[in-house]
């Protein structure tokens, strides 16, 4: 039963990431594709690592990707922000 | 237990750390390391001369699994050669390099490639020889851009990043042969190969890599400028020694453990390539307006020479005059090692004397520095091959390899090799001994003309009569490393 | 040969990054050239998963994907003045090189296959995993690292020495960066810290389970140049003497445990027994501070600003 | 009933096409901004992905290399967004 | 031999040939150094090929060791042509 659950969170973060990609290709600028990609794939992750915790079974595999998800997270959300302002000050600079 | 095998090795990889760490004492723990080497080298010889081959399993596990270390003639008469054109020019970088900073920065690199050349000569396993390669790579570049003068700087760059070309064509065949035959380890290998695809294919890649790293002709391109950049003693390593050492690994390969593999046409083109590259690098040589380009585009030149061999050993039956010829052709490494070091070093005198080494207005240079000039002449008899220098009775031998197996078309080549050699020569020695005034009178003191003499002594006179000495030690089992019990 | 879903998987796995090298050393913009390179280490590092290698998806991870990328983005900072030269040779002579070049892919290739479908035995897997008990760890590739091939590992170590007093020897450290904002700032101070522990553990990981000093010193390093991109300057660094002894430390560590041996009669880097565990994991400890101080120091691009001024001022004494 | 890795196996695959869909951009840019964007997703993907093969192919150890990969994506994205100091 | 070495064995051959043609016929020192880190990562991939003994089966361990030394050289020849080059750029300047 887990593990029908877990495969199903793992079909379900797929959807996410595709999002996130044809975002990444459709979107017109910059800043529209920053903001749908890492949405997707921060929810896509995490749909991905609960459903690993699911499938892998012991505690300590999933503390350790909790922890991984948390990091992309956290990294990701500054890193967009950096890119951001990056995109931001060529746009002055040009 | 042999572990005085590791000792060539290890002895300037622990110096080079101590030079490191007490930067002020740079000098004298570098000269110090090089005697202890020279030492060990000596010693390791000694033993190898009187019970033969040795070889050591580092950490006591079945070579295969484990590396193994060998030692035979060859590859103790090369260790120490190295150790003897180290200590030599290393002696002459003290007074070569003034600031105390440059010295600190020198040596520890210095000593690195000596541990890089070392365990290149002593390595058994293919991966190993790898590793090898790539520090002797490094540690060589590093110390070609030394100085940081940007066309040092440049050349350097080309080299290091033609020498990795190198390194990955010979790890691709590295690659292949863990794949075919299951083991890195030569002594293995050797019982191994056999005339196949995988091994045809695996010794053409790896042989490509040391041809590049070897600068035969028309891969020679990047030597020049590495070589005429450096600083002086740099570059009489760098001809002398690095060269060799991926000659010295085409040797072992081609003769030893591929050689139920190698094709005599192979041989011919490795032959024919020799040719062309004394032609093209003595007459580039007798063309160059620098000392220093002369002396480099000469190591093109002498280098062509020694795979003239190949096909004369290919086609010599395995036996008296096959082990002669492979004697002559060690005897001229070894004497090219010696004075191509020597004339660099000399080159490095005049340069600093000088303020320049332009060939044409060296006038004055043999009054004002008659031992430096004496040097340029001694190492000049051995790069032509008058008597009694090596070179002379190797192409003795050369000659009587060539008209005994009927390939005569090498005996013009060698011929007009010798009289541009001679040219040359003669042409530094005509304007050294001109009276003009283009090198003033300045004090040089010993530790800068000495190395340079001692050095093309014994490429002219110790090599030269004691030739025999080499021959006896080193052709009834010059790569035997494959009968180690 | 049967074809299954794996097979889809690898072919995809190959294509892209076939595809990304190309692109990479096609094109005359080096800034895309350099993000895609750094695209091609990270999907390294999922090959090398993919092919049951966690060791190395560890290390390209870290040195790949990271280190090499952080360095050639430094790079890319130096104009050169034959960058902007299309260099790409006249339509002949171009075809030629890219036959030549299939030529050699195909050659290698061809003895590749010939070599892999001839030898199907172990190779020297049977001998390594018959000999994993007495290394003294339980990784089997820490045990040909640090044991069987240990020899191989001591001149690496001084491969990368060599490199860091070449790097030393060419000059003066870059300028560092200026002082970061606020976010950046917040990456640095969570991120670095978390890059040390995670060394840590994958060097103590590495007795038993995948890691071991290379990839704890790359991880270590990373966090030098995190510090370094969040303003770090040079005097941060530890003692200049202090910096030689942790470059040195590794080979010595190396050297000192390898003729601790010869004493008891035994060949140089064998480890007597019972030692082995121990001493593999000082040499870790010792190797993981080496790699991640000289690439620290290549990140920051040459010798560390004052080494120079320390040293003129020890000449005029 | 499909097994379970028959389905783990095609999410990796199909997730690998998704990544070689967002690469897209990282070919034709046309901004650093967008090349940048596109490692991004790279990393976070990759990341699935090795938990995906962990899962797999049983290797543990494969979580701790998606610990790793997501820590370097940090650090290059914090390299690739660095300003240089200006010159004095 | 399986079908997964042949693919990774022959990707392994193309990258090395590829890198080593853009190493020789590239005028920009970098992409020169790109090159050859592509060409190595060919020699590490056919490496890694060779290992691998099926899905279920612990790889050879041997060729993974090799790779992680080739991995460390590789990065430090890198780190010390970047140098160089860098070296070059500033004696432009003077």
């Amino acid at each position: 039963m887990t593990e029908l659950l877990g495969s199903l969170f793992i079909l379900a973060s797929l959807a996410f990431f595709a999002a996130g990609s044809i975002g990444l290709l459709r979107l017109p600028d910059v800043h529209a594709r920053l903001h749908a990609l890492t949405k997707a794939d921060n929810l896509g992750l995490g749909l991905l690592v609960a459903g690993a915790c699911l499938i892998g079974g012991h505690l300590l595999l999933a503390l350790k990707l909790l922890l991984v998800w948390l990091l992309v997270m956290f990294a990701s959300a500054i890193a967009a922000n950096l890119i951001a302002r990056h995109a931001m000050k060529d746009g002055e600079e040009s | 237990m042999n572990n005085l095998l590791t000792l060539p090795v290890m002895i300037p990889l622990g110096f080079s750390l101590l030079a490191l760490l007490w930067p002020r004492r740079a000098s004298s723990i570098g000269i110090l390391g090089l005697l202890a080497t020279l030492l060990a080298s000596a010693w390791l010889a000694w033993r190898v001369a009187g019970s033969g081959p040795m070889l050591l399993a580092l950490g006591g596990w079945e070579p295969g699994l484990g590396i193994a270390l060998h030692a035979d003639a060859l590859s103790s008469t090369l260790l120490l050669m190295s150790s003897v054109v180290a200590l030599a020019a290393g002696t002459y970088s003290t007074g070569y390099f003034r600031e105390r900073s440059d010295r600190a920065r020198f040596w520890p690199l210095w000593l690195l490639l000596m541990t890089a050349l070392h365990a290149l000569f002593l390595s058994g396993d293919l991966f190993n020889l790898y590793v090898t390669l790539e520090l002797i790579g490094l540690s060589a570049v590093a110390l070609a851009a030394l100085g940081g003068k940007r066309k040092a700087v440049e050349a350097a760059l080309r080299y290091l990043i033609l020498g990795l070309l190198g390194s990955l064509l010979f790890l691709a065949g590295v690659a292949l042969i863990y794949a075919g035959y299951g083991t890195l380890d030569l002594m293995q290998l050797r019982n191994m190969l056999a005339p196949e695809p995988v091994a045809w294919i695996a010794l053409t890649l790896m042989i490509s890599g040391l041809l590049l790293k070897s600068a035969l002709f028309p891969l020679h391109f990047w030597l020049p400028p590495a070589h005429a950049n450096a600083p002086a003693p740099v570059s009489a390593v760098l001809s002398a020694l690095v060269v060799k050492a991926a000659l010295y690994l085409l040797l072992r390969f081609w003769l030893d453990i591929f050689d139920d593999v190698v094709t005599t046409f192979a041989a011919w083109l490795l032959g024919s390539l020799g040719a062309m590259a004394v032609l093209w690098g003595s007459w580039k040589a007798l063309r160059a307006v620098r000392l220093k380009l002369l002396a480099a585009y000469s190591t093109v030149a002498q280098l062509g020479y020694l795979f003239l061999f190949f096909p004369l050993l290919a086609a010599l039956p395995v036996g008296a005059a096959r082990d002669t010829a492979l004697g002559a052709l060690i005897l001229m490494a070894l004497t090219h090692g010696f004075a191509k070091s020597a004339l660099f070093l000399a080159t490095g005198v005049i340069q600093q004397k000088a303020g320049h080494d332009r060939i044409e207005e060296l006038g004055g240079a043999a009054r004002a520095l008659p031992v430096t000039v004496f040097t340029l002449a001694l190492a000049g008899v051995a790069l032509i091959g008058l008597p009694p220098s090596g070179t002379f009775q190797a192409k003795w031998q050369l000659f009587s390899a060539a008209i005994a197996t009927g390939q005569w078309l090498w005996i013009p080549v060698i011929a007009t090799g010798s009289l541009l050699a001679a040219a040359y020569v003669f042409r530094i020695l005509g304007y050294a001994f001109a009276s003009a005034e283009g090198v003033k009178y300045r004090i040089a003191d010993g530790r800068e003309e000495l190395p340079a003499l001692i050095l093309a002594i014994l490429a002219t006179v110790l090599l030269g009569f004691g030739s025999i000495w080499v021959w006896e030690f080193v052709t009834p089992g010059a790569l035997a490393v494959g009968e180690v019990p | 040969m049967e074809i299954t879903l794996w097979h889809l998987l690898d072919s995809l796995l190959a294509i892209l990054l076939l595809g990304l090298a190309w692109s990479a050393l096609s094109g005359t913009d080096l800034k895309r050239g350099v993000v895609l390179f750094m695209a091609f280490g990270l999907l390294l590092s999922l090959i090398w998963a993919r092919l049951r290698a966690p060791d190395l998806a560890l290390a390209e991870a870290a040195i790949g994907a990271g280190l090499s990328g952080a360095l050639l983005l430094l790079a890319l900072r130096d104009r050169e003045k034959s960058e902007n030269k299309a260099g790409q040779p006249m339509s002949l002579l171009r075809l030629a090189t890219v036959l030549l070049m299939l030529l050699l892919a195909a050659s290698f290739a061809l003895a590749y296959v010939t070599a892999v479908t001839s030898n199907t035995g172990g190779r020297l897997a049977g001998l390594a995993f018959g000999n994993l008990e007495q290394s003294g760890v339980s990784n089997p590739v820490t045990a040909v690292l640090l044991n069987f091939r240990a020899y191989d590992t001591l001149l690496e170590l001084a491969v990368l020495l060599a490199a860091t007093l070449g790097i030393l020897a060419l000059g003066s450290e870059r300028r560092p960066f200026r002082r970061p904002g606020v976010l950046l700032g917040a990456l640095v101070t969570w991120i670095s810290p978390l890059l040390v522990i995670v060394a840590g553990y994958l060097l103590w990981t590495g007795a038993h389970a995948p890691g071991g000093a290379f990839q704890a010193g790359a991880l270590l390093a990373a966090a030098i140049v995190m510090l370094r991109l969040g303003g770090m300057t040079s005097e941060q660094l530890p003692h200049q003497l202090l910096q030689g002894w942790l470059l040195a430390g590794g080979i010595a560590a190396f050297m000192l445990a390898g003729y601790l041996a010869t004493f008891h009669d035994l060949a140089f880097l064998q480890y007597p027994a019972g030692w082995a565990g121990l001493l593999i994991l000082l040499i870790e400890s010792a190797a993981m501070l080496s790699i991640a101080l000289s690439l620290g120091l290549a990140y920051l691009g040459g010798s560390p600003s004052g080494w120079d001024e320390r040293s003129s001022r020890g000449k005029r004494s | 009933m499909i097994d379970m890795d028959t389905l783990l196996l095609t999410a990796a695959v199909l997730l690998l096409v998704t990544l070689i869909t967002g690469l897209v951009r990282a070919l034709i840019g046309p901004s650093l901004q967008d090349r940048m964007l596109s490692i991004q997703l790279l990393g976070t993907g990759g990341v699935a992905l090795l938990i995906l093969l962990g899962l797999l192919l049983k290797i543990e150890a494969l979580v701790d290399t998606a610990l790793v990969l997501a820590l370097l994506a940090a650090v290059a994205a914090a390299a690739l967004t660095r300003r240089e100091t200006p010159h004095d | 031999m399986m079908l997964t070495q042949l693919i990774f064995g022959i990707a392994g051959g193309l990258l090395f040939a590829m890198g080593l043609r853009s190493a020789l016929i590239r005028e920009s020192l970098l992409a020169r150094i790109l090159a050859v880190n592509v060409s190595g990562a060919g020699i590490f991939l056919a490496f890694v090929a060779i290992a691998y003994r099926g899905l279920e089966e612990t790889p050879d361990p041997v060729p993974h060791a090799l790779v992680l030394t080739g991995i460390v050289v590789a990065v430090s020849a890198t780190a010390l042509a970047l140098a160089l080059r860098r070296r070059l750029e500033e004696a432009d300047d003077e």
